[in-house]
């Protein structure tokens, strides 16, 4: 039931985040350019894997994503 | 618990309320927005928004006023301790951090840090350790890594004649005044929460009027380091935590005064 | 009675200043010893820095949380603060500097001097800005005019120095200075700039970094605008026996003592000298000096130094005035007789 | 009325108190005053010197290069301030510690007085300079001794005050040596 | 083609200077990189200080052992070398500092500006001394005013600044600079009185503590008329198109560039405008605009600040001269299109 | 040995040679006058007078020059190291050593200081501790003791806001730069016989290019003291010695570039 | 002559390059020139914009608030700049990056330009400043295009020599867009 | 045989030979006053007690004195 929201106009895709979620739930979305100039990134939860761990969040150093559980 | 939280998931995880709502001017993968969240949090934590006042160094970190909503000044560079003493002497309930890079503190700032240290200001110093100068382009700090090349430093690092990166943290920790004197990380979540708990008691010291606290955050720039934002967190990792020791390094149980 | 640097002291206590920060360096030294001792006794923090560059530093963190705040040196140390009274500037701060000059460049001597009279007025610090700078003549003054300086220095948000030397700092005179106010009723201004935590109000700024489109040329302009104002309604001078007088001395701080003597001298041999003294020497009075040299075209600068208000004595002149000058830089002291001798030259 | 005078001698021997004592009697008498004391290298030790000025008009250079008088508590003092003194001026010697041939004019006014045993004499042996002060005030008439004394009040308060009479001794001693030459 | 602020550096290498000690702030950082890389390369030692407070002292010690050396810094850092330089006038010791301004005071800005002109030609810090300046306006004089800054240094024994700003030190134009020279194929004066050790000859020392008995006052005078050697020897100006002036337009550095441009306009216009640039702003090239404006006698300064050389002006100019001053402060760039505007109001 | 020998007594203690034969202005009792007197002694034992250069810091010791026979620069206040290394970056083979009192090194110069142990500079320095500003009338220094009465400090020093006295040489030792830090005093022929050979050791070791070297030396100021010489060296052993205790803190054995 | 002309666009973009390889086209010719960049505050990122002057004459203004060309490489630069050209001036416009409707007048010369197609033609994906440097240099004549392609070798040497064939490319086949419009 | 020679005029009196030597050699001369207005220190050893042990030499701070052996 844990899903995260990325706010894209903030994220600079640094994955950073990619590199923190142990479930591989985040990607760059590679065709999309935000307000910044960034490929920012996307969350792919097909399986609703996300354990709301929030390690994704706590790494992100732009205070783009929340997680809600 | 009520069902509705069954059924709508909360929010466990957003931005702190004392960072205000805009996006950071740093890099992409720049630790200092992780630390300025961290701060926000600790704020918040203890409600101490309406009663804290920053000193933000010259550096990267500058515009720390755009982003925490608190009182803030804006120090000259390497000063910040200095001026959080001023601050501190005028309003001694409030809570006063300074908020400097390693080019601030460790290099042109070190004499008011270690005199504030060794006076036992009652403040909090957020020390930002990048081993390099990030606003200016990336010059060598007194933090540089032996053998890491920067725009002061073309061929390297070398001991014999530039010094060896300076340890900050251990320095201080002899100091009677230190209180507290931590070093943390912010490239795993792990010793991202960690960093966190180290700022959060060195706030909670200050209010307890322990003494003086200090927390040193290594912390990636990948701008300068020319990495992309992974690479710089591994670096972090292999070159700079097995330098720079991370833990704390000090905690004073009692009270100076008691 | 009481020693020229004593009552500085006085006058910061007196002015509501409860917080002093500091760094020994001769010959000021009689301003933190006496403010170490009787600041305690007034709820107030004296607190020696582990440097000049520290204590101005210092003073910059207790005015922007909004306290009426000192600090004193002499030339070396004075020039270690230069970047923190450009801050001052920048961030619009107030704050007293105390300066009792000693002999420059350099570690130089600490005999009288005004060696300083440039640096003081003219910068020191980077970037276009003024100091507020007032140059007392007696002890009473000394009192007076460090009062003054905490006046102004809130009225315009500016730093202000008072610039004396080792013969004001040292000296003893009679002084009535009355008792000392208690804090809360010494008249000072509101500041609802000053950083005092954001309760019950948006969260505030003290800073000098102005980086937006034209922003920083915004900023000077109003600092400039600032000293216009203060040239207009803050400029201050004496002017003694000025009236029948075929030449004017211009002559400040303690060196214009001396040049009293001389022109007793001169006027009790029949020659109409009359004296200018600025009090202010920034803002300097730039309009007085114009004023009275239409009538008196003579003018004699004096000072204890190689020349260094001679500048804005000719800016100011009238277009038709002389301007002459007599000096003794290095701790050498003009007597009187050596000014009459000069009254004579130029007479 | 206009007096100037420069006091001098070695540190210890209290120069700058009678320099003070003396600009504190005018101001008791309501007169203007400037008190200045010359000062060394940014070390202890030397000599000291003051020069006091008092006056019924507003006061100009608390310093001279020509005083109307000198107050000479040791031989280097004598030898260096002996020739500042104006025409018709007056030197007070203390000729306990400065020779009295140090002095080559005879156009001023000039005290030789052995301070120090006067000093002795009254049982004030630490007050000698007090004698020089008492020889001073008695020649000039600057200031009255009964304001001296005044000022010595104001200066030796709580456990010092028991130094008041011995120290008014002194003024009074050097005064009778000034009136009558021993 | 190389940039300005290399053009420096570069100037320094030619000039035999081999040590250079510096901190690093923006706009100047191009200097320290440049050599870091460089100075190895001929045998010489780049060392980033801790503070700029430290790299003066380093320059100090260097200089006092012998060798040419140069540090380089901007607003604040030159601020916090004040006492240095001070020291080094007093301990007449040689001494180049590059500045490249930034715009204060305080934090201010990195834009080009002038605003640092009063703090280095009236002094900065304590003490009756001056700081030789040259001012560049185009990327060949950072390199040769460089050049000259070391030997004028040299030749007086005192310090000296090069003045520069955001758009000289960014700039690239084209510079002749030929081969870097070997350093014993330099020119460069005997120092005779630099601390070698005392080998062979009596032991030396270098201070500037004068404590006897009027020893300042002749070391004060000492200074002074080195001053005045400096001015008729060494003072350096260009004049242009002022043959057949009605308007003489007195600016320096980058804002004399923007001049020229607007000169170039009004002459298309008829307008017969000049320009006198200073190039050494200290010495100010008092004689040469008192001379011009005897025949010209409506003068305009134009500065990037709020008025900081019309005073040098003010004090040259003929007495019947009219002067007028137009400034851009705070990275306001005066225009060749403003200048054109100004020079048609006051024409 | 010859028969003359034994009949006229030999001269075994005397003026050093470096020691230029004038008085010193110190005050009676003043360990200045001992800390000079050792200088010139090591200079001599190596021969190195005229490759010797010294640095004075501001203070009592600023007339280092009128006293030892050598080549001496006067530096601003608290300056001094940073005028050694560039004394010693321009003549690398000569002998460079600062001589600098308590306020000069551990309050304005502290951080010219560390800077400089931390890039191993080849200098030595002299650091005369004497708990007070002598020169300029006896005013608090950063390693004036708790409770000390001085012009600044006229209630007695307390560390609730004045902080502690600052042990300079245990937090030099921290530094990877020192490759000697010592501490010594003069109050006793014991000790004064350690002083030198720590003096001694440490120029040696600069000699042989070790890297930066140390030597704290605990003075007594009988003038700002308020007492005779007598009891101020008895003031050294009984308060100051059991607080900054004596001894040699780091000793590298082997130089830094090998 | 004289020309002036300000290029614009994101930090990447190389839009400092193509400055430097006019001016030094320039200087190979015999010409003065001058190059100013401008800088933001004292950190990375955000866009990039340089002055270049050519003239036969000794330059005065190195910066300009009314140049006769622009080279937009992105939309805010082109923005920001297309309002500051003379009238009768040159507007050099990369389509691929900003909309052609952001400029407003019709007293200028205007080439619209997708910079990154023709580079993409020409097999040089990152020199699409090239093609508008050679579109410049086409429509002005301020250099030949023989003095720019010396220029270009004069900058990439060594290991990077190689990428001069592309680099030249791309500029001729931005002159060919200024000549042909397409 | 051992003596020390104190050069009268450098002494500042300041009795710290006094306090180190061990055999109580050395004695201020209250009678007597040098050019710097000090009383000096006086050798006072009637038996030849001296060791020459260096004591009061190296502890003098002004280099008053000179031991002989
Ligand atoms: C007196 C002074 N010197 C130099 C500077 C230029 N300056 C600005 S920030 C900075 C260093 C920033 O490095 P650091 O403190 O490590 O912070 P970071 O940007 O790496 O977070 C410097 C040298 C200045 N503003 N003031
Ligand atoms: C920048 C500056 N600040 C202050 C001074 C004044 N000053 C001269 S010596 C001194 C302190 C001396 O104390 P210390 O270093 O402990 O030496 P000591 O005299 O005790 O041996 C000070 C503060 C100065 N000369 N320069
Ligand atoms: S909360 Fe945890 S599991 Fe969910 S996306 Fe973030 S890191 Fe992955
Ligand atoms: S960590 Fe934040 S900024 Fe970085 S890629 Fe993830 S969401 Fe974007
Ligand atoms: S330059 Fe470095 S420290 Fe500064 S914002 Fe960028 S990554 Fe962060
Ligand atoms: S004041 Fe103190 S340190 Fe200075 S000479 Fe006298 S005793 Fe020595
Ligand atoms: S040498 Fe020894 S025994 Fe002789 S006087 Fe000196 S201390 Fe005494
Ligand atoms: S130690 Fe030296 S100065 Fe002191 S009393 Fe003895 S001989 Fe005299
Ligand atoms: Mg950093
Ligand atoms: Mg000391």
């Amino acid at each position: 039931m844990a899903y995260v929201k990325i706010n894209k106009d903030r994220c600079k895709g640094c994955g950073l985040c990619i590199q923190n979620c142990k479930l591989a739930l985040l990607v760059i979305v590679e065709d999309e350019l935000n307000v910044l100039g960034y490929h920012p990134v996307g969350f792919v939860d097909g399986e609703g894997e996300c354990k709301g761990c929030k390690f994704c969040a706590e790494t992100c150093p732009d205070c783009a994503i929340e997680v809600y559980k | 618990m009520t069902t509705e939280a069954k059924d709508k998931p909360k929010k466990v995880y957003g931005r702190p309320e004392s960072l205000k709502d805009v996006g950071f001017h740093f890099c992409p993968g720049c630790n200092h927005g992780n630390v300025h969240k961290m701060v926000a949090e600790a704020i918040d934590e203890f409600g101490v928004r309406e009663k804290t006042i920053g000193v933000a160094g010259v550096g990267c970190g500058v515009f720390l006023y755009n982003y925490i909503d608190i009182d803030v000044l804006e120090a000259p560079h390497g000063r910040a301790c200095a001026e959080a003493t001023g601050v501190s002497r005028v309003h001694p309930d409030h809570v006063v951090f300074t908020y400097q890079g390693d080019g601030d503190l460790a290099a042109i700032g070190i004499a008011e840090t270690i005199h504030a240290a060794n006076r036992g200001e009652h403040i909090t110093v957020l020390f930002v350790n990048n081993t390099v100068y990030g606003m200016t382009g990336g010059q060598m700090a007194p933090t540089t890594l032996l053998g890491q090349k920067t725009t002061t430093s073309p061929y390297g690092r070398e001991f014999m004649g530039e010094g060896y990166p300076i340890k900050m943290a251990e320095m201080l920790a002899t100091l009677e005044g230190t209180a507290f004197v931590a070093r943390v990380a912010c490239n795993t979540p792990k010793n991202i929460m960690a960093a966190k708990r180290a700022i959060k008691k060195a706030f909670k010291m200050q209010i307890d009027k322990m003494g003086f606290t200090f927390v040193e955050i290594l912390s990636a720039c990948p701008t300068n380091w020319g990495m992309d934002a992974v690479t710089a967190n591994k670096r972090v990792e292999e070159e700079m935590i097995p330098y720079f020791p991370l833990g704390i390094l000090k905690e004073r149980t009692t009270a100076d005064y008691l | 009675m009481m020693k020229g640097a004593e009552a500085i002291a006085e006058g910061a206590i007196h002015a509501g200043c409860r917080f002093y920060f500091g760094y020994p360096i001769t010959p000021q030294n009689d301003i933190p010893e006496y403010l170490s001792r009787e600041l305690p006794k007034v709820g107030g923090t004296f607190l020696q820095a582990e440097s000049e560059v520290a204590s101005i530093n210092m003073l910059l963190g207790a005015s922007a949380a909004g306290a009426r705040v000192m600090t004193s040196s002499s030339g070396p140390g004075i020039s270690l603060k230069q970047e923190g009274i450009s801050y001052l500037a920048g961030s619009e701060l107030p704050g007293v500097i105390a300066y009792v000059s000693r002999i420059g460049p350099g570690l130089g001597g600490i005999a009288a001097t005004q060696g300083d009279y440039k640096q003081v007025t003219a910068g020191g610090g980077h970037g276009d800005y003024y100091t507020i700078a007032l140059a007392p003549s007696s002890v009473q003054e000394m009192f007076s005019l460090t009062k003054l300086a905490f006046d102004l220095s809130d009225k315009y948000r500016n730093p202000a120095i008072v610039l004396a030397d080792a013969i004001l700092g040292q000296m003893k005179e009679p002084v009535e200075i009355g008792e000392r106010p208690a804090l809360e009723d010494i008249e000072m201004p509101e500041k609802p700039w000053a950083l005092t935590g954001a309760e019950g109000r948006d969260a505030q700024l003290v800073k000098s970094l102005f980086l937006g489109d034209g922003e920083m040329e915004v900023q000077n302009w109003k600092l400039y605008d600032k000293y216009e104002k203060l040239k207009k309604e803050d400029t201050y001078y004496e002017e003694l026996q000025l009236e029948d007088a075929r030449l004017m001395i211009v002559s400040f701080g303690s060196c214009s003592r001396m040049v009293l003597s001389g022109i007793e001298m001169a006027r009790a041999e029949g020659l109409k000298v009359g004296l200018l003294r600025p009090i202010s020497i920034y803002p300097f009075p730039e309009e007085a000096v114009r004023k009275a040299s239409e009538a008196i075209n003579k003018v004699l600068v004096i000072e204890m130094n190689t020349g260094q208000m001679v500048k804005d004595v000719k800016v100011s002149v009238d277009r038709a005035a002389d301007v002459h000058f007599y000096g003794r830089p290095g701790g050498g002291l003009p007597t009187p007789d050596d000014i009459l001798a000069e009254i004579k030259k130029v007479y | 009325m206009y007096h100037d005078v420069i006091m001098a001698g070695f540190g210890g021997q209290g120069i700058l108190l009678i320099g003070d004592m003396l600009a504190q009697a005018g101001m008791i008498m309501g007169l203007n005053v400037t008190w200045m004391p010359s000062y060394g290298v940014e070390m202890r030790g030397g000599t000291a010197n003051t020069t006091v000025v008092v006056s019924d008009k507003r006061i100009g250079s608390p310093i001279t290069g020509r005083p109307f008088s000198v107050i000479a508590m040791n031989g280097p003092s004598l030898e260096k301030f002996n020739t500042w003194v104006r025409p018709e001026g007056l030197i007070i010697a203390n000729t306990s510690m400065a020779d009295k041939s140090i002095v080559k004019r005879d156009d001023v006014d000039a005290v030789f007085m052995p301070c120090l045993e006067l000093a002795v004499e009254v049982g004030a042996d630490r007050a000698a300079s007090m004698t020089a002060l008492g020889a001073y005030v008695e020649k000039t008439g600057v200031v009255t001794i009964d304001a001296l004394g005044k000022a010595l009040e104001s200066y030796l308060t709580g456990k010092k005050a028991k130094f008041i009479p011995m120290n008014k001794a002194a003024i009074e001693r050097g005064a009778l040596f000034a009136r009558e030459g021993k």
